[in-house]
Formats: C-alpha cells, structure tokens, sequence
C-alpha cells in the first residue's frame, strides 16, 4: 500500500516536470516546426494527467480536440505559412519537415 | 497534503509559463501557442482543486467548464491561426510588429 | 397590451432573439440586410418591454432550465442591466441603420450575422449572473468583435485585429483563473451567493487581482490601453462605433458588477490604484489624441481619455459617483457612436480622414459636422448634454468625499476634450478651396450621426428619467451617503 | 530581442503568488456536488458532466456553440486562403483514410450514445467526427458545390439552431428557456446532443479547410 502511494506520487512527479518541460521547449525552441510538435505531444500527455485527476470526460475532449485537431490546424497553418514566403526562407531548411507542394500545385 | 495540488501548482507554472512566451515571442504562431499553454494551465487548475476532497467523487461542474473551455480555445486558435496566414501574407511577416511606442 | 407585456419573459426573448437573427442572416444571406434591421428594431421593443415589467415588478430573476443558482444559471436584471440593454439597443438600431448603407454586398454578408451575434452576446452579459456564464459571453463577444475588425481591409487592420484578438485572449484567461479561485474557495457561481459568502482569503485576493486585471486589459485602462487606438481606429467605421460605444463598456460592466456585489471587502488601495490610473488615462488619452493626425486615431485616443472617467468613481466608492460613472458610460456611448459615424461619413466622402485636409470636405456635409459637433460637446462636458450631467455627478461626489483632487481630473480632461475637438472643428472654418470632388454620402448615414448625437443631449435634458430607471434593484446600495 | 528587466521579476512574484494562493485555499464552506447529487434523478441522464453541461448549465453550452459558429463566421469573413492540398495525397494516407474515416464514425456514434452514462458525449464525438472529416479533407475530398450553399450552412448551425428550437418550444409550451420536463429529459438531450455533434464534426473540419467551400473568393 505504502509502495503504491510513492509510486503514484513518482508517477505524477514525472508526468508534471514532463509536461512543464515539453511547454517550456515548445515555447523556447527556435524552429517553429518543432514547437508544434512539442505541442502536440504536451496535448497527448495532458490527456494522461486528466485521466489521474479523475477527469476521463476531458481526456477524451483533450486528447481529440486539444491533441487532434488544434495538431492539425497548427500543422495546416504551418504548411501554408511556407508555402507563403517559401522564397523569404534564410539559412534554416524548414521547408524539408513537411511535405507541401506550392510550387506543382499553385497552378 | 494531496497529489492534486502537484497539478494545481503545475497549472499556475504553465499559466505563467505562457503569460512569458506571449509577452516576450514576436512570432505570431508562437503567441498562439503561448496562449494555448496558458489556457491549458487556468484548466488544470480548475480541474486539479476540484477533487481535493479524496472522500467523494470529484466536482463534475468544473469538468464540464473545462470542455466547454477547451472547445472554446480551439476556436480561438482556428481564428487566429488564419488571422495570423492573413497577416504573414499582407506583410510578408510572422512577427507582429512592435507596436509604435507611443 | 398589459398582459402580453407581462406575461412574456422578454429577459429571455433578448438573448435568444439577437442568436436567432444571427443564424437566419447566416442561413439567407440574400435578405440579411433587412434581418438585420428587423432584429434591432425588435431588440429596442423588447428592451422597452423589460423596462416596463423592471418598472413595474422591480428586478428580476430567471432560473433558465428551472434549476436556480447555485445548480443552473440564473439571469438577472435591474436598473444597471437595464440601463446598459437600452444604451446597446439604440446605439445598436443607430449602428444597423448606418451599416445597412455602408458596407459593400459581399462585405454584408460577413457582416449581418456576426453584428447579430455581437448584440446577442452583448444582451447575454448584460443579464448573466453567473460567473463562469460570463467567461463564455466575453468571449462570445471578443471573438465577433475581432472578426468584425478584420473586415477592413489592409494590413494594418488585419496586425490591429491579431493584436486584439491575443489581448482578448489573455484577458479572458485572467478572469478565469480567477473565476477558477472564486469558485473553489466559495463553492458557487452565482454573483449573489458569491456576493453573500465573499470572506478575505489569500485566494480571494489572488481572484480579485486577476479578474481586475483581465477585465481592466479588456477595457483598455491606461497602462494597458496599447492595443485600442489601432483597432479601434483600423475598424470598418460602424465596427469602430460598435467597439468603443459598447465592447469596452461590456468588460467595464463585469468589473463594476464583481466591484459592487463580491469585491467591497477588498480595502480602499486598489481603489486609490484604479482612479490613479483612470485619472492617468484621461490625461495621457488627452494629450495623445491631440497630437494625432488622422480623425479616426483622434476618435480612438479620445475613447482611451474617456474611459479613464469611468474610474474615478472607483476611489469616491459613493452612489452618487457609481451613478455618474454610469451616466458617463451611458453619453460616450451614444456620442463616440456619433461621431466614428461623422468620421465614417468624411471617410466615406473624401477617401481620406487627415485633420489638415477636413476643410474641403466637411463644408458639404452640414449634417456630420452637426452631429460631430454635438457629440464633441458631451464629450468635453459642455451643458446642456450627458457627458455634462455625468462629470456633474462626479463632481459632486468628487467635493462630498473630501477628494478635490479628482475634480481636477475631470476639468483638466474637459480642458483637453475642448482643445481636440476644436481642432477638429476649427479646420472646417478656415476657408479652403474644395480641391477633390468629394463623393456622395448615403443620407441614412449623415442622419443616424445627427440622431444619435441629439440622443446625448437629450441626455443632458431629460437626466432624471435614466437616473431613475439606474435605481431599479438598488445596484449601488441604499440611499445617498452624503 | 529586448527584454524588459521588470517582467521576470514580476511573473516570478505572480508566480509565488498565485501558487500560495492555490496552497492556502480554504474548502468552501457548501459546496455544489451536494446539491447536484440530490438532482441527478432528473437530469435524464446519469453522466453527471454530461448532465451539467446539457442540462444543469445548458445554456454556457448554448452559447458556446455559438462561440463555435461565430470562430468560423469570422474565418470565413477573412477568405481566400489557398486551398490546402491540391495535389493526391499518396497511397498510404489514401488507404488509412478508407479504413479508418468509418471506423472514426463508429466511434463518435458510440460515444455520443454512450455519453449519457459514461464519458463521452457530444463534444467527444464531435471532434472525432471532424477529425474523419480533416482525413477526407486531407485525401483530397471536397464537399460537392451543390451542398457547399445553403445544406453546409444548415449542418454549421444544426447544433445552436436545435439548442434554441429546443429552448423556445418549451418556452412556448408553458415552462422555462430549456427546462426539460423530466420524463423526456433523456430524449431531448440526445437530440440536442445529436445535433450538436454533426454541427461541431462539420464546424472543425471547416475550421481546418479554412475558406468557405465552394466560394467565389479565389
């Protein structure tokens, strides 16, 4: 029983500095692409602490919209971004993380 | 002394967290995020506080504020993420612009 | 005719009706012009109808659902309520007036339902008594009005609306956050019962903080009034009306709600805080809006001044004060309505809203620089108009508690009103020669600037009718101190 | 980038405070669960956040459909964003997508059904229907031009539209704004439900198209 609650209290240790970190980079690391993937796993794992805090309602809203499809407009919004200034790209090869297609398909 | 508060005070640090990230990035889309992990922080918080008692089930009204929360800031999000391509492409920039000091 | 105006619950009606319009002109946009202008005239109707019942039966309460706080949401309304659904329909009905000559066709489409939307959004706050219920119509409101500022087209309105819309989000979250504490450390979400069981607590402080400062970067008090002047100014020109006749206030409306019921326990510092800042708005608002060049920025740095009016009556803490913050929300609203919709009609005229220029233009619309002229006397407090009867009210207030200093504040700020708009006005007398052919300005629009800045000294005349209906319910407590 | 030296200080501060702040919160003194566990024989459903989000509080879910609504309306004001992929979305995607947009809406069908009893509900199935909804749209999929007009439009706003019918009928027959008589409690929030799901399936897979379908904007 004892073991039990040091688990428990182990496991919700981790799975907050994890989270708080995952933020932390999402919001400090300098490639873009980057952040909304950080983003996204932070949403993944947030469904995993609403399913600790007895919030199983919210785990599945989280993990759908929160993870799902605020992941996929971000994704979206980013791969339209590039395609906009494609050309005003410097130095940093952003362009080969996703798959898009401005330049075949604009026409 | 319960594992909630763990939560409650995570979502305090993500709040602020992002407050940081919102005031300090230029980036548009880096903004939007910020945003996002604030909100994700306010909803821990109120979720978190809303099981202290061990005893009983927790409070299912801050849950459901929660969703209604969630469903509200991927709204928010879709709005801005357009907004955001609208501006990058009558500017050609992702940063907003300092505001003129005035 | 009695009975049907008793028997409806137009508390209701006024939330659901704006909603519905909103969804019909969504659905058919082909007749959204004359949906639009339907709705706001029903919404009038409607708010008389509750005037005539708050009249009759003194302030309401309704259990939607049937549940009743703490389990439901409930609606309430009273004089203050009231007050605010009057001053939103009419500048509403004005701005449907205005925007039915306005906008474009396809700009139209766009706009009917998310105007509706707005309206409904604003009736929803103006009643809820729930906190959290508020949260929701905040941002209801926020999202529209950020949708509304990105019709105008250009960069600069599309940077000014991104801008708003972080601003309104990261306001919005403050409030929750706090509404989050309140609601954890009372165990409801009802005002009233909030209102009833509010001790000092750390965690009452902390939620006393946060809703304030959420609010207060919604309402665009000094410090944080960065991102108005842009948007206001960026706005397609019945939006700018909308946003600084009534969005603003709608945020300031919570405040002053939170303020009277939950928050008096909270000592008189923040108090002191609040008229600081609000006396530094009107003077930093002032002297900015003086140095602008374009009629638009000058409109929305003299919005910035104003609001800081509406705080002063924060530090005085007296009814009197409370009532003339009000009247003062009341006149700016329907006066900065008027006169976006006088610089919307010179816009609209010349192409072009730079002061220098306004000369050539404003000599063939006799009727906008009325209206401009009339609106600009309430905003400096002239008698006989409604800014007049509110600085009056504050003054009161300002030498019955003792604190002279505030009174200063408001005549120094009358001083500065009077030096921008007679620059304004001033540049219309000075003979210039008509160099552009100025393009014709639709009559509705001239004639709804010209009624709405009637309706501010109308105001000034007939003041005991609103200051009566204000008393409803008793928003600001029992009787005159003083 | 320039940073101003306030700003740490003072979110570290907001920091502390607001956590002393969560640490030292008293209990309330009554709380709402009590009351809500005495109702929940008439809420019609025996999910409690179900029955406080469709019927306790219905009207915040209301209005935040509209909320929903409202987000679209303003994205699709803004127009003309190009359209997002034009050219075949390759085979692997092509052959998830078939096997698992069904599968998707099997499930948002389970779970709004299931929603009365146990997690789920509308907002669940909502979002995994516009999630089969961004897999189509991501195949290449695009919604006929003679449904993009006035049928589009009714499904966005199935959801509120069925919400305020709902309400007003039964201000019209004698009770209040969305007071569900008991006894058909449970049907009535499984129709608003149903409605509110295809409304929020079809709204985020908009809102991930991005530009009115079908429009004249190019």
């Amino acid at each position: 029983m004892e073991a039990l609650i040091i688990l428990n209290w182990v496991l919700d240790a981790l799975l907050g500095v994890s989270l708080f970190g995952l933020a932390w980079l999402a919001l400090a690391s300098s490639d873009i692409f980057k952040a909304i993937v950080l983003f996204i796993s932070f949403g993944l794992l947030m469904a995993l602490a609403w399913v600790r805090l007895n919030a199983p309602d919210i785990a599945l809203a989280e993990a759908a919209i929160g993870a799902g499809l605020t992941g996929a407009l971000l994704l979206a919004a980013y791969a339209r971004l590039e395609d906009i200034d494609v050309d005003a790209v410097d130095g940093e090869n952003v362009q080969a993380h996703i798959q898009h297609d401005s330049n075949e398909g604009s026409e | 002394m319960s594992y909630v508060y763990l939560y409650a005070l995570l979502g305090v640090g993500l709040f602020v967290l992002g407050l940081n990230a919102l005031i300090i990035h230029p980036h548009m889309l880096r903004k939007i995020l910020a945003v996002n992990v604030m909100s994700t922080g306010v909803f821990l918080v109120l979720v978190a506080l809303s099981s202290r008692n061990e005893e009983v089930l927790p409070d299912p009204v801050p849950h459901a504020m929660v969703i209604t929360g969630i469903v509200v800031s991927v709204s928010a999000t879709a709005l801005a993420l357009i907004l955001m391509l609208k501006v990058n492409r009558a500017t050609g920039k992702n940063e907003l612009p300092d505001r003129g000091r005035d | 005719m009695e009975l049907i105006l008793e028997g409806v619950p137009w508390i209701v009606v006024l939330i659901i009706l704006p909603l519905t319009g909103g969804m019909a002109c969504f659905l058919f946009p082909k007749i959204s012009k004359s949906l639009g202008l339907l709705t706001s005239l029903a919404v009038v109707a409607c708010v008389w109808g509750l005037g005539w019942q708050l009249i009759e039966e003194g302030a309401q309460r309704y259990a939607i659902g049937g549940w009743g706080a703490p389990l439901g949401i409930d609606l309430y309304a009273d004089g203050l309520s009231l007050v605010m659904l009057a001053v939103a329909a009419l500048v509403g009905l004005g701005i449907s007036v205005y925007s039915s000559a306005y906008f474009s066709r396809d700009k139209a489409n766009h706009f009917w339902p998310l105007w509706l939307f707005l309206c409904g959004a604003l009736n929803a706050l103006f009643l809820s008594s729930d906190i959290f219920n508020l949260y929701v119509t905040l941002e209801l409101l926020g999202l529209t009005a950020v949708a509304l500022v990105a019709l105008a087209d250009g960069a600069q309105a599309l940077i000014s609306a991104m801008r708003y819309l972080l601003v309104n989000l990261m306001g919005s979250l403050f409030y929750l956050l706090g509404v989050a504490f309140l609601y954890h450390s009372l165990g409801s979400l009802d005002i009233a019962i909030l209102a009833q069981r509010a001790q000092p607590s750390p965690a009452m402080w902390a939620a006393v903080g946060l809703i304030s400062t959420g609010l207060l970067l919604k309402t665009a008090l000094f410090p944080m009034h960065f991102w108005l002047p842009a948007a206001h100014a960026c706005a397609p020109t019945p939006v700018s009306a909308v946003l600084s006749a009534l969005v603003v206030k709608a945020s300031f409306y919570i405040l002053l709600r939170m303020w009277l019921e939950i928050f008096p326990m909270v000592g008189s510092s923040f108090a002191q805080l609040m008229g600081g800042l609000g006396a530094a708005a009107v003077l930093w608002g002032g002297v900015q809006a003086l140095r602008q060049t374009r009629l638009k920025m000058l409109i929305a740095y003299s919005t910035v001044s104003q609001l800081g009016y509406l705080f002063l009556a924060f530090p005085l803490g007296m009814s009197v004060a409370w009532r003339g913050a009000l009247y003062m929300l009341l006149s700016h609203a329907v006066a900065k309505a008027a006169m976006f919709m006088a610089a919307g009609n010179i816009l609209a005229a010349g192409g072009d809203d730079r002061i220098a220029d306004l000369s050539s233009i404003t000599q063939r619309l006799p009727l906008t620089l009325t209206a401009f002229s009339l609106a600009g006397m309430s905003i400096m407090g002239l008698p006989p108009s409604g800014g007049f009867i509110a600085k009056w009210l504050l003054l009161e207030a300002s030498i019955q508690s003792g604190q002279w200093w505030w009174g200063v504040i408001l005549l120094l700020g009358g001083l500065l009103a009077a030096v921008y708009v007679f620059k304004v006005v001033g540049h219309v007398f000075t003979q210039a020669e008509p160099k552009l052919e100025a393009r014709a300005v639709p009559a509705r629009m001239e004639w709804t600037a010209l009624v709405l800045a009637l309706v501010v000294i109308f105001l000034g005349l007939f003041a005991s009718w609103p200051l009566a209906i204000m008393e409803i319910g008793s928003p600001f407590g029992e009787g005159d101190s003083g | 980038m320039e940073r101003n030296p306030w700003l740490l200080p003072l979110l570290l501060m907001l920091c502390v405070g607001l956590g002393y702040a969560v640490l030292s919160m008293p209990e309330p003194v009554e709380g709402l669960p009590e009351i809500l566990v005495d109702n929940m024989e008439l809420a019609g459903v025996s999910n409690p956040v179900t029955a406080v989000l469709l019927n306790f509080r219905g009207y915040d879910t209301l209005l935040e459909m509209g909320v929903l609504l409202v987000a679209l309306l303003g994205m699709w004001s803004l127009g003309g964003m190009p359209d997002y992929h034009e050219s075949s979305p390759g085979l692997v995607l092509d052959i998830m997508s078939r096997q698992l947009v069904p599968v998707l809406i099997l499930v948002a069908g389970y779970l709004l059904w299931v929603g009365a009893d146990a997690p789920g509900g509308a907002f669940q199935a909502g979002s995994l229907l516009g999630a089969a909804g961004v897999l189509l749209l991501l195949c290449g999929w695009r919604i006929g031009n003679r449904c993009s007009g006035l049928p589009l439009r009714i499904l966005l706003v199935l959801g509120l539209g069925m919400f305020v019918m709902a309400g007003t009928g039964l201000l019209l027959i004698g009770g209040g704004l969305l007071q569900y008589p008991p006894s058909v409690a449970n049907e009535l929030i499984l129709m608003i439900e149903a409605a509110a799901t295809l409304s929020i399936g079809a709204t985020l897979a908009a809102m991930f198209l991005g530009c009115r379908p079908g429009g004249t904007d190019k």
